[in-house]
């Protein structure tokens, strides 16, 4: 049933009773063309790409516990392409553009919301940094403005300007970027995934991969038994590594908890996007009305889907320097994802040494608003064998060869990225 | 050929202001004092001859070093552990300043002055361990912190040399903390926050507790 | 100030302090209550049904709990900055001048024009706008979001910086205890007599927990005073500490639990030199959980309609605080439990209308109750309530076996059984586990150290409340290694509990689930039937559980109902995983004392105050406060003090504070072996006296940090280190030398702290040191030479290292003082140089003067370049390993068309450059394909008079002399540049070393 | 989290940081460019029971190796790290 202001009205003289389910709850095939390892957003992106654009239709999604219950329900809903190495700008920026016909493509409103993300600097050398970054995204035709403290000051005045311990100075502005609300882009694909024939499979844990005589890939054993593929995707960022163990492989990445905060519904108080660019503190506020916001990872490996109480503070404490008329509202709920945080701090999109097995994984910090993205150009590589034009430096070989995507600057430590 | 005037200050010289501060009315609950002028040496033991300073330490000062997060009060002098093998030389007029006693661990330790990277600060009164609460993440119970101990911790993000020094004629405790001479102001101004509630009373003085 | 009469507050009784009346004024309404009342008491006193409106439809709402699980009766506390919206008027204490308005609101509660969404509620069903708002796809920002964004939220926040402050503080213990009913009263004393440590955090101004409205009679006494000797008792144990006003509300790793004191929030403002509330870090061995349980809703038609209210609030309302909900109550439960409050309202007075019981069979003492007061015993359910914001007026019955019947009455006392409160045992993901007996879920697991007792754990006679607490209270004083006499337990008789699961009446009309966020018995149907059967998806879905009441009264019921639709048991379908804070915290507590200025600490130089004097303009530069220029009177603006400065340097003398920078003494007869392996360069064969400019890598070959080392002695070197790296290297070397090569004996101490330390540069340096040093040292060329790094004496008899190095590319020296001289120093050198025209530069000109040598620093040692691409590369020894050296060599790291260190000038001797422009090939368009590299530093050179600048530009050691663009859309700039030598000025370094 | 320093005791996290997996050793010199790309750049990530790199840099400033489960965070043993990261020549 398509979704429109005209469905809902119609269906409401009915009660309400003759909606359908949102994705049809599929049972295992014994064989299909591609299985998709991970029902989060990036594996139902894939399956809905593979089916819309390459015209795979037979695609299995397999999810160990229910749709969009790892990082794609536990993130801060930022989607930005204001990255500044190669590899990463024209990558976001492809998702970006895919954010921006979401809901017309799904038929699902994911409530896209480009009220702009700035990015605040502190100092003339964070100035520089990202000057340089501002206009490495206008060269690849991406929007990106550099505001003085003036123009920061009118579009937030509610920030710390006067006995700051370090005042702003400026920001890096990117009007296209925002938000969105992160589970309805998961039902959103599956929706539409499901709609073009993808089986959406929730509680089906893989607990193997079954190889022919050559080493190759030809399926997974499950918890609801073998299914048979002819290409197996993996897209289960922070399980990779578990996951890649079944396959012995080793992977150049390690699992990281993010916690992220939501306060108490407010009425309207912050209109973008914020970070703050001398401490660990980002912030939205959603259309219900919560400050959504955090910081850094924890800082060391962990699979506990929980935070600790340092970081907590120190996620508060930058809040509080940036803008302290936050004070009295109150955080209501804390929740940690378990990131995937590689050796750049940028992504691997690729296939692996083991034939017939697709690796997406190492997402850090960006794996919510690659989503789209992801899923296009892993269905690319999954359908043609070759990666993506904006894929192509997402390999898995970078790090054996030096040719690596390090924002931050920080090296083979992935808890500082 | 001009005539120079080498006035040594304190880190803390220019925030230190004598008197009461914080809440009035009470006795204040909180005594703030910062020691001037000391020498401070960090003695650390060379590969394998922890036993060996140990016993030039011995020799030197008439007790044993402390192996354990202890600070050990000799006539001129107090050790402060400072982590494995290594401890802080406090004391005042020169007598164990950072010459003699390369000398006395020229065999065994390796030695840096730190007499001007502190500040020393002892904080003692009624409610010491009410604004230590809110700076020191120690347990400083007296049953888990008694006279004697030393901790290498962190205060505010910062290391510092914390221990409990004698207590008090009055039987307070006395909590005696070396921080970092360039984090000091900021530190201080840190410490009178938290003990602001309590009132406190500010001095300076170069006598050793 | 004192309003006018309390219409409903009862003649006596109640713990509230009738001989201080206070005065509070909501929805500016002046009204009066007493010391001891809660926000929601002293409305309720005053006969205020009306208290709120609901989130999405504008329901009218009066107050449905007495405590943190409230989800209906918030308001906007205070006024001003000090405003607090969603503040729950059922935990907000009454004082005197208290001012509340309700929210959520236009343009008044009674008057709410927002409730026309009530029209829309068919449309507006759980999920509706995930299926509209889609076109066209440009009005989702424009049009759809502001409203919806408007319409949502619930209170408004002050907006303006919060006047009051916080802090942060540690406290440590055997036996933590949180709650202080029964449970938790006999779990401190017998922690407490055993001779633990105790801490009992009590989130209410009073203790006793449900005795304080239940009473009861314990060891043969009331409960009140039992609570009373309790407290005197637990107040002459040494070691126990009571605090109320206080929550645990998250436990942590390792025995950490975080409890938030609201301080001073029953007061109008914190008194001077106090704080609003404070953050506590506890350390506890064990923790009893004694945090009692919550009464859950029945879900039913019209059962957010003001005056249906939990039963045992109402009874808190009468017996605590002596004020009356209503006149004449009806009461609907499913339990024995429920029937307390008709014994609570009858013991004060009150009318019962009748008591709705779904259990089949009431109790003779019931039935005989009833005659007693007079009142029916209906065998049934409440299907439907009729009234409005002025409350309930009449109640409709289903009763058992089909027919109806109608009950009036103006309160209804609701009780659906009770759900402990399993928050703190849940928070590390362990997930509760089905009681059949008692309907709800009871801790299964707990994180490491804790047990939950008495209520919290399903445990609902005062008998069990106290046995439970003290057998726990007492072992874990015993897993303390207290070994004390707990003494005999507190005892008392457990009541009745018996109840038959009820959780939705069907009815006409809506019946909610989660008041606050309007989710209805349907809402939850309709998203099963789009699959979202999940209890997670459900709460997201619907938003089930997600309001300021963290889903307390609204999440069993929903599973619950969920169960029902989805053919399910209530274990099958599960909960949702339970997070932290247990009760919404303020964010500027778990900021406490770091915001504004004391957001991080602050690192002051030696020379600090010194320049201060001089009006120096100061730079953050991580935590250092560093000097940045010195303007002098006339001077327009910082360009012309920094040219001034920097002309005064290469023409003169000048002096710049360093002591930021890392300064590492490493000892040990290995010292330069240890060097050799942290260096791509080598320094064992360093002289005695020498100073060697060194380079460190990463283990993956990019570059880390750089500095100067000198050999002062055999065995020592003294290491320094860039500003922002000091820390970092510590670690990193101290990583090497305890973890790598710990073979080797070398030693390491940080002394940034111990050494004032200023470079003095310029032609004229060695005739101003020689007024400052002692006439016997030999400063020449040939007496000291460049690189040369000893101690020398200074005139007065300080003792100074001198380091013949060079950062400007001027002849200079950099001294080091002890610390505490740094300030005497700068004042001597100021004195000492007046004949020379001395002058002190910042780090501005500092940095002027690097980029003039090409010298390279942050921008350009950024984390992602290696030795070869600053220039450096054939400082990497061959003959020996060191850190970083085998991953340098990866096949993209020694590429020939890497982006490298290169001058660059523009062609326009006018133009200034700037920092970020990129470089583009000429005639060509800016795009990915060739974009080659970018400016990293940048600063007008006085000497050359023009911007010059360095850059990371691919093969850009082979271009020197190639004019390209500066592409720099950001600022609307492009314009042609020429890559040249990094070295501007000096090239052959002839004024360094002369 | 709560880590007990074997020097100074039990202390708080804040007082930590941590640098990652303590198993792969630093190969010795004359390694192939394999060996050292494995030990810079591959992890176990292991779900469980790790040993780990931490530095006391809050406090005495000792690396230490400590066993922790990253599923739990509990932590089984706190020992000196002191000559554990690297592999001798010849070993």
């Amino acid at each position: 049933m398509k979704y429109s202001i005209f469905s809902l009205a119609r269906a409401a003289f009915s009660g309400h009773k003759n909606w359908q389910r949102t994705w049809r709850d599929a049972s295992p095939k014994s064989h299909y063309d591609v299985v998709i390892i991970g029902g989060g957003g990036h594996g139902l992106a894939t399956a809905w790409f593979l089916a819309s654009e390459y015209g795979i239709r037979n695609v299995a999604v397999l999810e160990k516990g229910w749709i969009g219950s790892g990082n794609a329900g536990r993130n801060t809903t930022i989607i930005r392409s204001n990255y500044g190495l190669p590899g990463n700008t024209g990558f976001y920026e492809l998702s970006m553009k895919l954010w921006e016909r979401m809901e017309q493509d799904l038929n699902y409103n994911t409530m896209v919301s480009q009220r702009g993300v700035i990015n605040l600097y502190h100092s003339d050398a964070q100035r520089d940094a990202y000057a340089r970054r501002g206009n490495t995204m206008r060269i690849n035709g991406i929007d990106a403005e550099l505001l003085d403290l003036a123009a920061v000051r009118k579009m937030m005045p509610f920030l710390n300007f006067d006995n700051a311990r370090f005042p702003v100075q400026g920001g890096l502005l990117q009007r296209r970027g925002g938000t969105a609300r992160h589970d309805a882009v998961v039902w959103g694909y599956a929706h539409a995934a499901s709609a073009l024939g993808v089986d959406i499979i929730q509680n089906c844990e893989v607990t193997g991969f079954v190889r022919d005589g050559n080493g190759k890939v030809t399926g997974v054993e499950t918890s609801r038994g073998r299914i048979g593929a002819a290409k197996v995707g993996m897209a289960v960022a922070g399980s990779s590594s578990r996951v890649a163990a079944m396959a012995s492989m080793r992977l150049p990445i390690e699992s990281h908890v993010l916690q992220a905060f939501v306060s108490e519904a407010i009425k309207p108080l912050i209109p973008n996007v914020m970070t703050f660019g001398a401490g660990h503190f980002y912030v939205s506020q959603s259309d219900k009305g919560g400050l959504v916001f955090g910081g850094d990872i924890d800082g060391y490996n962990s699979y506990a889907q929980r935070g600790n109480l340092p970081v907590m503070e120190d996620v508060c404490e930058g809040g509080m320097a940036l803008m302290p008329m936050i004070g009295r509202i109150r955080l209501l709920r804390q929740w940690g994802g378990i990131m995937d945080m590689s050796m750049d701090g940028s992504p691997i999109i690729d296939k692996t040494p083991v034939d017939g097995l697709y690796l997406n994984a190492g997402w850090c910090y960006g794996g919510f608003k690659a989503t789209p993205g992801s899923g296009l150009v892993f269905a690319h590589l999954l359908a043609r064998d070759e990666p993506h034009k904006e894929a192509a430096r997402f390999r898995l070989d970078r790090f054996r060869l030096g040719a690596l995507i390090d924002e931050k600057g920080q090296g083979a430590q992935p808890n500082l990225h | 050929m001009a005539e120079f005037s080498w006035i040594a200050r304190s880190p803390l010289e220019h925030a230190l202001v004598v008197g009461a501060c914080g809440a009035r009315g009470t006795a204040a609950g909180v005594s703030l004092t910062e020691i001037r002028n000391f020498d401070l040496i960090q003695v650390m033991a060379r590969r394998g001859k922890a036993a060996e300073l140990a016993k030039a330490a011995e020799t030197r000062f008439g007790v044993a070093a402390p192996g354990t997060p202890k600070a050990v009060r000799v006539a001129d002098a107090t050790l402060i552990w400072s982590g494995p093998d290594q401890f802080l030389v406090l004391c005042n007029g020169g007598k164990h300043a950072i010459e003699p006693l390369s000398q006395a661990f020229a065999q065994s330790g390796s030695l840096s002055d730190q007499s001007d990277a502190r500040a020393l600060i002892s904080v003692s009164g009624e409610k010491a361990r009410a604004i230590l609460a809110k700076l020191s993440s120690l347990d400083l119970h007296p049953a888990a912190f008694p006279a004697g101990t030393a901790a290498a911790t962190s205060v505010d993000h910062t290391s510092v040399n914390l221990w409990r020094g004698n207590d008090r004629p009055d039987g307070q405790a006395v909590f005696n903390l070396l921080v970092f001479a360039t984090f000091a102001e900021s530190l201080w101004h840190t410490m009178l926050d938290a003990a602001a509630e309590y009132g406190v009373d500010i001095r300076h003085s170069e006598e050793l507790g | 100030m004192v309003g006018p009469a309390q219409t409903h507050r009862l003649e006596s009784g109640g713990l509230i302090d009738r001989a201080a009346p206070l005065g509070f004024r909501f929805d500016g309404k002046s009204l009066a209550g007493f010391q001891g009342d809660t926000l929601a008491s002293a409305l309720i006193a005053n006969g205020i049904k009306l208290v709120g409106r609901s989130f999405k439809y504008h329901r009218p709402r009066g107050i449905l709990t007495a405590g943190s699980e409230e989800p209906n009766a918030l308001v906007e506390l205070r006024t001003g900055a000090r405003r607090e919206p969603n503040t729950k008027a059922t935990t907000a204490e009454l004082y005197d001048g208290l001012e509340a308005a309700s929210q959520n609101r236009w343009p008044s509660l009674r008057h709410d024009l927002m409730a026309v969404n009530q029209l829309f509620a068919p449309i507006f069903v759980a999920g509706f706008y995930y299926k509209t708002f889609m076109w066209p796809a440009k009005f989702w920002e424009a049009v759809y979001e502001p409203a919806i964004r408007r319409a949502a939220g619930l209170g408004r926040a002050a907006g303006v910086a919060d006047p009051d402050h916080y802090d942060k503080a540690w406290a440590h213990c055997d036996v933590l205890i949180a709650g202080s009913g029964p449970a938790g009263l006999a779990a401190a004393l017998a922690a407490g007599r055993s001779g633990a440590r105790v801490i009992l955090c009590e989130e209410d101004f009073a203790f006793g927990g449900r005795l304080l409205a239940d009473g009861g009679t314990i060891d043969g006494v009331p409960a009140a005073e039992w609570i009373t000797r309790a407290l005197g008792e637990l107040a002459t144990l040494p070691d126990v500490r009571i605090m109320n006003r206080t929550i645990l509300f998250g436990v942590y790793d390792g025995g950490t639990y975080g409890a938030i004191e609201r301080v001073n929030d029953h007061l109008p403002s914190p008194p001077e030199h106090q704080v609003r509330q404070r953050l506590w870090r506890i350390v506890a061995r064990r923790c009893v959980v004694a945090a009692g349980a919550i009464e859950r809703p029945i879900v039913f038609a019209g059962n957010d309609t003001p005056g249906v209210m939990m039963a045992s609030a109402m009874r808190t309302y009468v017996a605590r605080y002596a004020a009356t909900p209503a006149k004449r109550i009806a009461l609907f439960t499913n339990n024995e439990d429920g029937w307390r409050t008709v014994e609570t309202a009858l013991a004060a007075g009150l009318q019962i209308a009748a008591v709705i019981d779904a259990r089949p069979d009431v109790s003779a003492a019931h039935r005989a109750l009833a005659a007693k007061g007079g009142f029916a015993v209906l065998n049934g359910s409440v299907s439907g309530v009729e009234g409005g914001k002025d409350g309930v007026r009449k109640i409709a019955v289903a009763l058992t076996g089909g027919a109806r019947a109608e009950v009036e009455a103006d309160g209804l006392a609701v009780s659906g059984g009770w759900n402990p409160a399993v928050g703190l045992t849940s928070y590390h993901r362990g997930r509760p586990k089905w009681r059949d007996d008692i309907a709800a879920f009871v801790p299964d697991s707990a994180p490491p150290g804790m047990v939950a007792v008495g209520a919290a754990n399903g445990a609902f006679g005062l008998g069990s409340c106290l046995r439970q607490g003290f057998a726990a209270g007492a072992a874990a004083a015993r897993d303390a290694g207290r070994s004390g006499n707990a003494g005999a337990p507190p005892v008392a008789d457990d009541e009745d509990f018996s109840l038959t699961p009820l959780w939705h009446v069907a009815g006409k009309g809506k019946a909610f689930v989660d008041y606050q966020h309007d989710v209805t018995a349907s809402d939850i149907e309709l998203a099963q039937r789009e699959g979202f059967e999940s209890v997670e998806h459900l709460k997201r879905y619907t938003t089930l559980g997600m309001a300021t009441d963290q889903g307390k009264t609204s999440n069993v019921a929903g599973l619950a109902i969920m169960a029902v639709v989805s053919g399910k048991s209530i274990p099958e379908t599960g909960t949702t995983i339970y997070r932290p804070p247990y009760v919404p915290v303020a964010i500027g507590a778990f900021a406490g004392h770091h915001r504004d200025e004391n957001f991080h600490a602050t690192r002051l130089t030696p020379s600090h105050h010194w320049a201060a004097e001089q009006g120096a303009i100061f730079v953050d530069t991580g935590l250092w406060r560093r000097a940045q220029w010195y303007p002098r009177a006339g001077e327009k603006d910082w360009l012309e003090s920094v040219t001034r400065e920097v002309k005064a340097v290469r023409g003169g003398v000048g002096f710049c504070d360093v002591s930021t920078l890392g300064k590492i003494d490493v000892h040990g007869p290995d010292a330069g072996a240890f060097l050799d392996r942290v260096y791509i360069n080598t320094f064992s064969n360093l002289a005695v006296g020498k100073a060697r400019y060194g380079l460190m890598l990463r283990e993956d070959g990019i570059v880390y940090d750089d500095g100067t080392t000198s050999r002062l002695a055999e065995n020592h070197y003294f290491l320094t280190t860039t500003t922002a790296k000091a820390g970092p290297v510590m670690q990193h070397l101290e990583f090497c030398r305890q973890v790598l090569f710990a073979e080797l004996d070398v030693q390491l101490t940080s002394v940034t702290d111990q050494w004032a330390q200023f470079s003095i540069a310029g032609p004229k340096t060695r005739d101003l040191l020689r007024e400052i040093v002692d006439p016997a040292e030999d400063l020449s060329n040939e007496g000291f030479p460049f690189m040369g790094a000893r101690e020398v004496a200074l005139r007065g008899g300080i003792k100074a290292r001198l380091f013949r190095i060079s950062f400007s590319g001027e002849m200079a020296f950099e001294i080091s003082v002890p610390a505490r001289y740094g300030d005497a120093l700068v004042r001597n050198l100021m004195l000492a140089g007046k004949p020379f025209g001395v002058t002190p530069y910042g780090t501005e000109a500092l940095g002027v003067m690097r980029i003039e040598k090409g010298h390279v620093a942050g921008p350009e040692l950024n984390g992602t370049t290696t030795a070869a691409d600053l220039g450096l590369g054939k400082m990497m020894s061959t003959k020996k390993d060191f850190i970083g050296r085998v991953m340098a060599r990866r096949e993209m790291l020694v590429a020939p068309d890497r982006q490298v260190v290169v001058g660059i000038k523009p062609v326009d001797k006018t133009r200034r450059l700037r920092s970020g422009a990129h470089i583009i090939p000429k005639d060509k368009t800016p795009g990915p394909d060739n974009d080659q590299g970018y400016v990293t530093s940048v600063c007008f050179s006085p000497m050359l008079d023009q911007w010059i600048g360095l850059g990371l530009v691919e093969r850009g050691r082979e271009r020197i002399g190639e004019i390209v663009h500066a592409h720099d859309p950001l600022r609307g700039e492009d314009y042609d540049v020429e890559l040249c030598s990094p070295v501007f000025y000096d090239p052959d370094g002839g004024r360094q070393r002369g | 989290m709560r880590i007990v320093c074997p020097f100074c005791g039990e202390r708080e996290l804040g007082e930590f940081t941590y640098l990652g997996d303590a198993k792969p050793a630093r190969p010795a010199a004359g390694a192939t460019e394999n060996e050292v790309f494995d030990y810079v750049y591959l992890r176990d990530n292991v779900a469980g029971p790790m040993s780990e790199f931490w530095y006391h840099g809050g406090g005495c400033r000792a690396w230490l190796k400590i066993a922790r489960n990253t599923l739990t965070h509990e932590i089984s043993s706190v020992e000196p790290a002191a000559g554990v990261g690297a592999r001798q020549v010849g070993a």
